[in-house]
C-alpha cells in the first residue's frame, strides 16, 4: 500500500514542481521574446516566486458556479482532466531506475488514457451552460479527436521500429552510440523516416495540448476563454495544471520515443539513474520550451484550416510515412 | 468641378424653383434648402446624373432650431469622380418632423439617420431599421434639442451625478 | 480484504451506479456522461482480470471515440444549445418485457452454470499473444473485418461528399 | 437568450452576443451574431456604451476653444488628429491666418500621431489573430512617439495642444533632433514587422480573402481612409482636398493591391496602414527640413472667438479616415451645433455588409482590420 502511494506521489511531485517552474518560465520566456523582463517582483531574483504567489491567490478566490450550470459535471470536469493527464504519467520511464508501472502496453495505455482529456473538455464546456464555453468545448473535442489520429500513427511508426509497446524497453534499446560512433543511438537518427514522423508528431502534440498556433479551444480573442470561460479560482487552476501536465507528458513521450529517453547523449558519460532523470527532464523541457517559443511567435489558425491541416496533410502523410518506415526496416 | 451656385442652377432646371432655395451664411459654405417631400428624388438625381455624380454622403446631421420651432437635416455630399461638394438642407416643423429616408440611395445614411432620430427626433420615412442608436430604446426625449431636459430616472436609476 | 478485492468492489459499484444513472437520468447528456463512467469502470474491471490490452482498447475506442461521437450527436441535434436536453420514455411495455426476459435468461444462466474458480496465472505478454493470434490463427477474419471497415469508410466519405455537393447545388 | 429559426434553411440558429465585454471588440462594442454552426448569417452591431455626449457638451461650452479638450477624448488613440480637424474648421470659419511654424509643427505632430495610431491598430489586429509578440514590439515604438509627445505637450494620451491659429506652447529645443532620431530608428522596424507578421503564412491565411469590401460598396457606405484605400481607391484627403500645408510635401498614397488575395480584403487594409507609416515618415522628414526655427506660435491665437453666422463642414484625414466637423455658428460665443462625422462610426456601419457568411474567427479579423475606436463611434 505504502509503496503504491510513494509510486503515485513521485510523478505528482514532478508535475507540481514542473508546473510552478513552467508557468513562471513561460512568462519569463514570453518577456524575453517580447523585449521585456516578465515577472520581477515576487521573491527577489527575477520574480522566481511569482507562481507560488499566483497559486496562493487562486486558492483564496471565490469558487463561482453559475446558477444554471450542471453542478456535478461542472465541478468534476477539471479534476477529471487533471486525473487523465496524471494517470498517463504512470508509464513514463523517468530514469533507468524509476517507472511508475512497468506494463507491456505502455504507449497504448498512455494514448488511451489521454483520450479521456477530450471528454473532460466537452464536459466542462457543456456543464458551464454558456455558449462560448460550448463552442470552445466542441471545437476542442473535434480538434483533439482529429489530431489523435496522426499522433497515434507516428507513435505506431516508432513502435514499429522499436518493436515494443513498453516505453522502458524502447528507451533501453536507444542506449549507447550508433555504428558511426558519434551520434547517440536514438531512434530519430536510426531511420530517416522517423525524422518526418517526429515533425508530424510534434505538430500533432501542439494541437493536442492546445498550444499556438492551434490554441483554438481557448483562443481568448474569439471565444473569450473557450471551455474555461466560467471557471475561476482553484478549478481554473486545475485546468491550467492539467494543460501544463499534458504539455510535459507529450513532450516526455516525444523525448522517450525519438530522443533516447533517459539515455545520456554522450554514451556512458554522465550515465546512471540520477543523471538519467536529469537528461530525461532536460529533453522534455527543451521540447516544452520550443512549444512556448512557438506560442509567442505565431498567430493562430482558423478552425477550418486546422482541420484541413490535420485531415488533408498530416494524416495521409503519417500513414505514408508509416508504410515507408516499414519498408526501410524490411530492407535494412 | 462645379461651384454650389452652378449646381443650384443645374438642379433648378430639373426640379423647378419651388422645391429649392439657395442660401448662404455670412461665412462658410452655402447650402441648398430642399423641400422635404422632394429630398429623395433630388438625392437620387444628384447621385446618378452624369453632371453631378455625388457618390458619397459624407455627413448627415440633425439640427434643432428653437426660434423657428423647426428641425433640420443637413446632407454634406461629395463627388469623388468630379471632385465637387454640395450641402443640402431640409427643414421640417417640430410637430411633424417627417423626412424621407435616403438610406436606399446612400447606405451610409442608415446609421446617420438613426443618430439624427436619436439625437434631435427627426423621423425618417422608409428607413428599414428606424430605432435609436446611441441611447437605449426606451429613453425619453431627444438630447440634442435645445430645450431638452434629461429624465430624472431611467429604469429606477437616477440620471443625476 | 486484499487491495485488489477492495478495488474490484469499488469499480463494480461505480459501474453499476453510473449504469443506473444512465438509464434513469432525465437529461440525455447526463446519461451520456454516466455511460462514460460505466465504460471506464468496465475498463478497470478488465485490468483486474489481467486483460490490460482489452482495457486500454475499451478506453481508446469506447470512451475516446464512440462516446464522443454520441455526445456530438446529442449536442448537434435540434435540441438547442443549452442544458435543456430531455429524454422521454417510449415503448414502455415492449421495452420492459424484453428487459425482464433478458434478465430472466441471465439469472437462469448464472444459476445453472457450473462455476469453477481456478487460479489464473498472471499474464504479462498479452499483446504478444494477441498479436500472434490475430496474425496467425485469425488472420482471415482480421483481414475481412479490416476490408469491411475500409468499405464503410469509403461509403461514408462518398455519401457525405454527395450530400454536400447536393447542398451546394441548392444554395 | 433568443433562439430563432431561420426561414430560409429551417435550421435552428444560435444568437450569440459578442461583447460588450469581449477581448477583441476593441472596447465596448456589442455584436449580436446569428450563427449557423460557426458561420455568421447576420451581424447587428449595437453601440452607445461609450456615449459621452460630445456634441451636447460642445453646444454647452461658452467658448469655441473650450471644445478642443473634448475632441481629444473622441478618438483617444489619435487625439492630435482630432484636434487638428477641429482647429482647422474654426480657422476656416473665422478666416484666420496660421503662422508658418505652427503649421509645420502641427503636421509633424499629426503624422507622428498617425504612426502611433496605426501601430496600435496593427498591433491589436495581430493580437486578435493570436500573434501576441508583434503587439508588444509595436507598443515599444509607440512608447517612443508618446515620449516625444510627453516632452512637447506634457501629456501622453490626451494632449490639448493645438489652439486656434496657434499652439498651446512652443516645442522644446531638442524636438527636431528627437523626432529625426525616431524617424531613423523606426524605418527598419517596419521591415521587421513585415518579416514577422505581414508575410507570415498563417497571418496571410487568416486575413486574405476575408471581409472583402468592393470599391462600389465602399463608396456607397462612404468609407474613407485605409478602409477605402484597401479597396484600391487612390483617395487621400491630404492629396485630394489638401488642408494645412500638406500640398507642399511629396508622398504617395498606398492602396490595396490584392497581393495575396482578393482586392479589398483584410490583408489589404492592414497593409495600407503599414505602408502609410512609411509615407508619414517621409512627410515628417520633409517637414523637419522645412520647419522655420523662429516664430511665435502663440501670437496669432485670438483672445475671444466670435464667429459670424454661417456653417461649415471641414474634413481632414485622420488615421482612421475622413474626420469631418460640421459646425454651425449663430453669432454667439458658443457653437450652435457641432457634429463630428467620425470615420469609425461610418466604418462600423458597413460591418454587416462585409461579414456575412464568414466564421466567428473571421469576424474578429474583420473588426480588427477596419480598426475602430469606440470612443469615436459613440462620441
Amino acid at each position: 500500500m505504502a509503496a503504491i502511494l510513494i509510486h503515485a506521489a513521485i510523478p505528482l511531485t514532478i508535475i507540481l514542481v514542473y508546473a510552478l517552474v513552467a508557468i513562471w518560465g513561460e512568462r519569463k520566456i514570453a518577456g524575453f521574446i517580447q523585449d521585456r523582463l516578465g515577472p520581477m517582483r515576487v521573491g527577489g531574483w527575477h520574480g522566481w516566486a511569482q507562481s507560488i504567489a499566483d497559486l496562493l491567490k487562486l486558492i483564496q478566490k471565490e469558487d463561482i458556479i453559475p446558477t444554471n450550470a450542471s453542478r456535478f459535471l461542472f465541478k468534476f470536469a477539471p479534476f477529471m482532466m487533471f486525473a487523465a493527464s496524471y494517470a498517463a504519467f504512470a508509464v513514463i520511464p523517468f530514469s533507468s531506475a524509476y517507472i511508475g508501472s512497468m506494463i507491456n502496453i505502455g504507449v497504448f495505455y498512455l494514448l488511451a488514457v489521454t483520450s479521456i482529456l477530450t471528454l473532460s473538455v466537452i464536459m466542462a464546456g457543456w456543464a458551464s451552460n454558456n455558449k462560448w464555453s460550448l463552442l470552445g468545448g466542441m471545437r476542442s473535442a473535434a480538434q483533439m479527436v482529429s489530431y489523435e489520429v496522426p499522433t497515434i500513427a507516428t507513435v505506431l511508426t516508432v513502435v514499429l521500429v522499436a518493436g515494443s509497446l513498453n516505453l522502458m524497453t524502447v528507451t533501453e534499446m536507444q542506449a549507447g552510440n550508433d555504428t558511426l560512433g558519434f551520434l547517440p543511438n536514438w531512434l530519430i537518427f536510426q531511420n530517416p523516416f522517423l525524422i518526418v514522423a517526429f515533425i508530424i508528431f510534434f505538430i500533432s502534440i501542439l494541437a493536442e495540448s492546445h498550444r499556438v498556433p492551434f490554441d483554438l479551444p481557448e483562443s481568448e480573442s474569439e471565444l473569450v476563454g473557450g471551455y474555461q470561460t466560467e471557471y475561476s479560482g482553484m478549478r481554473w487552476a486545475m485546468f491550467m495544471l492539467a494543460e501544463y501536465a499534458d504539455m510535459l507528458l507529450l513532450s516526455l513521450l516525444g523525448a522517450t520515443l525519438f530522443f533516447g529517453g533517459w539515455n545520456s547523449p554522450f554514451g556512458d558519460f554522465m550515465g546512471g539513474p540520477a543523471w538519467g532523470f536529469f537528461w530525461f527532464m532536460l529533453k522534455g523541457l527543451l521540447l516544452v520550451f520550443v512549444m512556448m517559443w512557438i506560442r509567442w511567435t505565431l498567430p493562430r489558425y482558423r478552425v477550418d484550416q486546422l482541420m484541413h491541416i490535420c485531415w488533408n496533410i498530416l494524416i495521409p502523410l503519417s500513414f505514408i510515412n508509416l508504410v515507408l518506415t516499414a519498408l526501410w526496416e524490411v530492407i535494412f | 468641378m462645379k461651384t454650389p451656385e452652378e449646381i443650384f442652377e443645374y438642379l433648378k432646371n430639373e426640379f423647378g424653383e419651388d422645391a429649392l432655395t439657395f442660401e448662404k451664411g455670412d461665412i462658410g459654405d452655402p447650402w441648398i434648402l430642399v423641400d422635404a417631400a422632394s429630398i429623395k428624388s433630388v438625392s437620387k438625381f444628384l447621385r446618378d446624373d452624369p453632371g453631378m455624380r455625388f457618390n458619397t454622403l459624407m455627413c448627415l446631421s440633425g439640427l434643432h432650431y428653437p426660434k423657428e420651432e423647426e428641425l433640420g437635416v443637413v446632407y454634406n455630399l461629395h463627388s469623388t469622380e468630379l471632385n465637387q461638394t454640395i450641402t443640402l438642407k431640409v427643414r421640417v416643423p417640430i410637430d411633424e418632423p417627417a423626412v424621407p429616408s435616403v438610406e436606399a440611395i446612400w447606405k451610409t445614411a442608415d446609421w446617420h439617420e438613426r443618430e439624427a432620430y436619436d439625437m434631435v427626433g427627426v423621423t425618417f420615412e422608409g428607413h428599414p431599421n428606424h430605432k435609436r442608436i446611441l441611447l437605449p430604446d426606451d429613453w425619453e426625449g431627444h438630447p440634442l434639442r435645445k430645450d431638452y431636459v434629461p429624465q430624472e430616472f431611467y429604469r429606477g436609476v437616477t440620471t443625476r451625478a | 480484504m486484499e487491495l485488489t478485492t477492495i478495488l474490484f468492489y469499488l469499480f463494480a459499484l461505480v459501474t453499476l451506479g453510473s449504469a443506473a444513472t444512465m438509464v434513469f437520468s432525465k437529461n440525455i447528456v447526463h446519461s451520456a456522461f454516466a455511460l462514460m463512467f460505466t465504460l471506464m469502470g468496465v475498463a478497470a474491471l478488465y485490468v483486474l482480470l489481467y486483460a490490460d490490452f482489452l482495457a486500454a482498447t475499451q478506453l481508446l475506442v469506447y470512451v475516446g471515440g464512440i462516446l464522443i461521437l454520441i455526445l456530438f450527436g446529442v449536442m448537434l441535434t435540434s435540441q438547442g444549445y443549452t442544458l435543456s436536453f430531455k429524454t422521454i420514455t417510449v415503448n414502455l411495455i415492449p421495452a420492459s418485457l424484453i428487459s425482464v426476459g433478458i434478465a430472466a435468461l441471465l439469472i437462469f444462466a448464472f444459476l445453472t452454470t457450473d462455476w469453477t474458480i481456478s487460479e489464473v496465472a498472471e499474464r504479462t505478454d498479452t499483446v504478444y499473444d494477441l498479436g500472434m493470434l490475430l496474425m496467425g490463427d485469425y488472420i482471415l477474419p482480421f483481414i475481412a473485418v479490416g476490408v469491411l471497415l475500409l468499405i464503410a469508410i469509403i461509403g461514408a466519405i462518398l455519401m457525405s461528399t454527395r450530400l454536400s455537393a447536393e447542398n451546394e447545388g441548392v444554395s | 437568450m433568443i433562439e430563432v429559426i431561420s426561414k430560409e434553411t429551417g435550421n435552428k440558429e444560435m444568437v450569440i452576443n459578442m461583447g460588450p465585454q469581449h477581448p477583441s471588440t476593441h472596447g465596448v462594442l456589442r455584436l449580436e451574431l446569428v450563427l449557423d454552426g460557426e458561420i455568421i448569417t447576420k451581424v447587428r452591431p449595437h453601440i452607445g456604451y461609450l456615449h459621452r455626449c460630445f456634441e451636447k457638451y460642445a453646444e454647452q461650452m461658452d467658448d469655441y476653444a473650450k471644445v478642443i479638450p473634448y475632441t481629444d477624448r473622441m478618438d483617444y488613440v489619435s487625439a492630435i488628429n482630432q484636434e487638428h480637424g477641429y482647429v482647422i474648421a474654426l480657422e476656416r470659419m473665422l478666416e484666420l491666418e496660421v503662422p508658418e511654424r505652427v503649421e509645420y509643427i502641427r503636421v509633424i505632430m499629426a503624422e507622428l500621431q498617425r504612426i502611433a495610431s496605426h501601430l496600435l491598430g496593427i498591433g491589436a489586429f495581430g493580437l486578435d489573430l493570436g500573434a501576441f509578440s508583434p503587439f508588444l514590439y509595436l507598443f515599444t515604438e509607440r512608447e517612443k512617439i508618446l515620449d516625444i509627445f510627453e516632452k512637447v505637450t506634457g501629456a501622453r494620451l490626451l494632449y490639448n495642444y493645438f489652439a486656434v491659429a496657434g499652439l498651446m506652447r512652443d516645442v522644446h529645443p531638442e524636438f527636431k533632433t528627437d523626432t529625426a532620431e525616431f524617424v531613423k530608428t523606426f524605418r527598419p522596424k517596419i521591415k521587421e514587422l513585415n518579416d514577422l507578421l505581414s508575410y507570415n503564412k498563417i497571418f496571410i491565411q487568416r486575413t486574405a480573402n476575408i471581409g472583402v469590401l468592393p470599391e462600389k460598396v465602399a463608396f456607397n457606405y462612404a468609407a474613407s481612409g485605409p478602409v477605402l484605400r484597401g479597396s484600391g481607391v487612390k483617395w487621400d484627403l491630404r492629396k485630394n482636398d489638401p488642408y494645412s500645408i500638406y500640398d507642399r510635401f511629396e508622398f504617395d498614397i498606398p492602396v490595396g493591391t490584392g497581393e495575396v488575395g482578393t482586392l479589398g480584403d483584410c490583408w489589404d487594409r492592414y497593409m495600407v496602414r503599414v505602408k502609410e507609416m512609411e509615407q508619414s515618415l517621409r512627410i515628417i522628414e520633409q517637414a523637419l527640413d522645412g520647419m522655420p526655427d523662429e516664430g511665435d506660435v502663440m501670437a496669432a491665437i485670438p483672445k475671444r472667438i466670435r464667429a459670424k453666422e454661417g456653417e461649415i463642414y471641414v474634413r481632414t484625414e485622420s488615421p482612421r479616415g475622413e474626420l469631418g466637423y460640421y459646425i454651425v455658428s449663430d453669432k454667439s460665443a458658443s457653437p450652435f451645433r457641432v457634429k463630428a462625422r467620425a470615420p469609425s462610426f461610418v466604418h462600423l456601419s458597413l460591418l454587416p455588409a462585409i461579414s456575412r457568411g464568414s466564421l466567428i474567427a473571421d469576424m474578429v479579423a474583420i473588426v480588427g482590420s477596419i480598426d475602430i475606436v469606440l470612443g469615436e463611434v459613440d462620441r
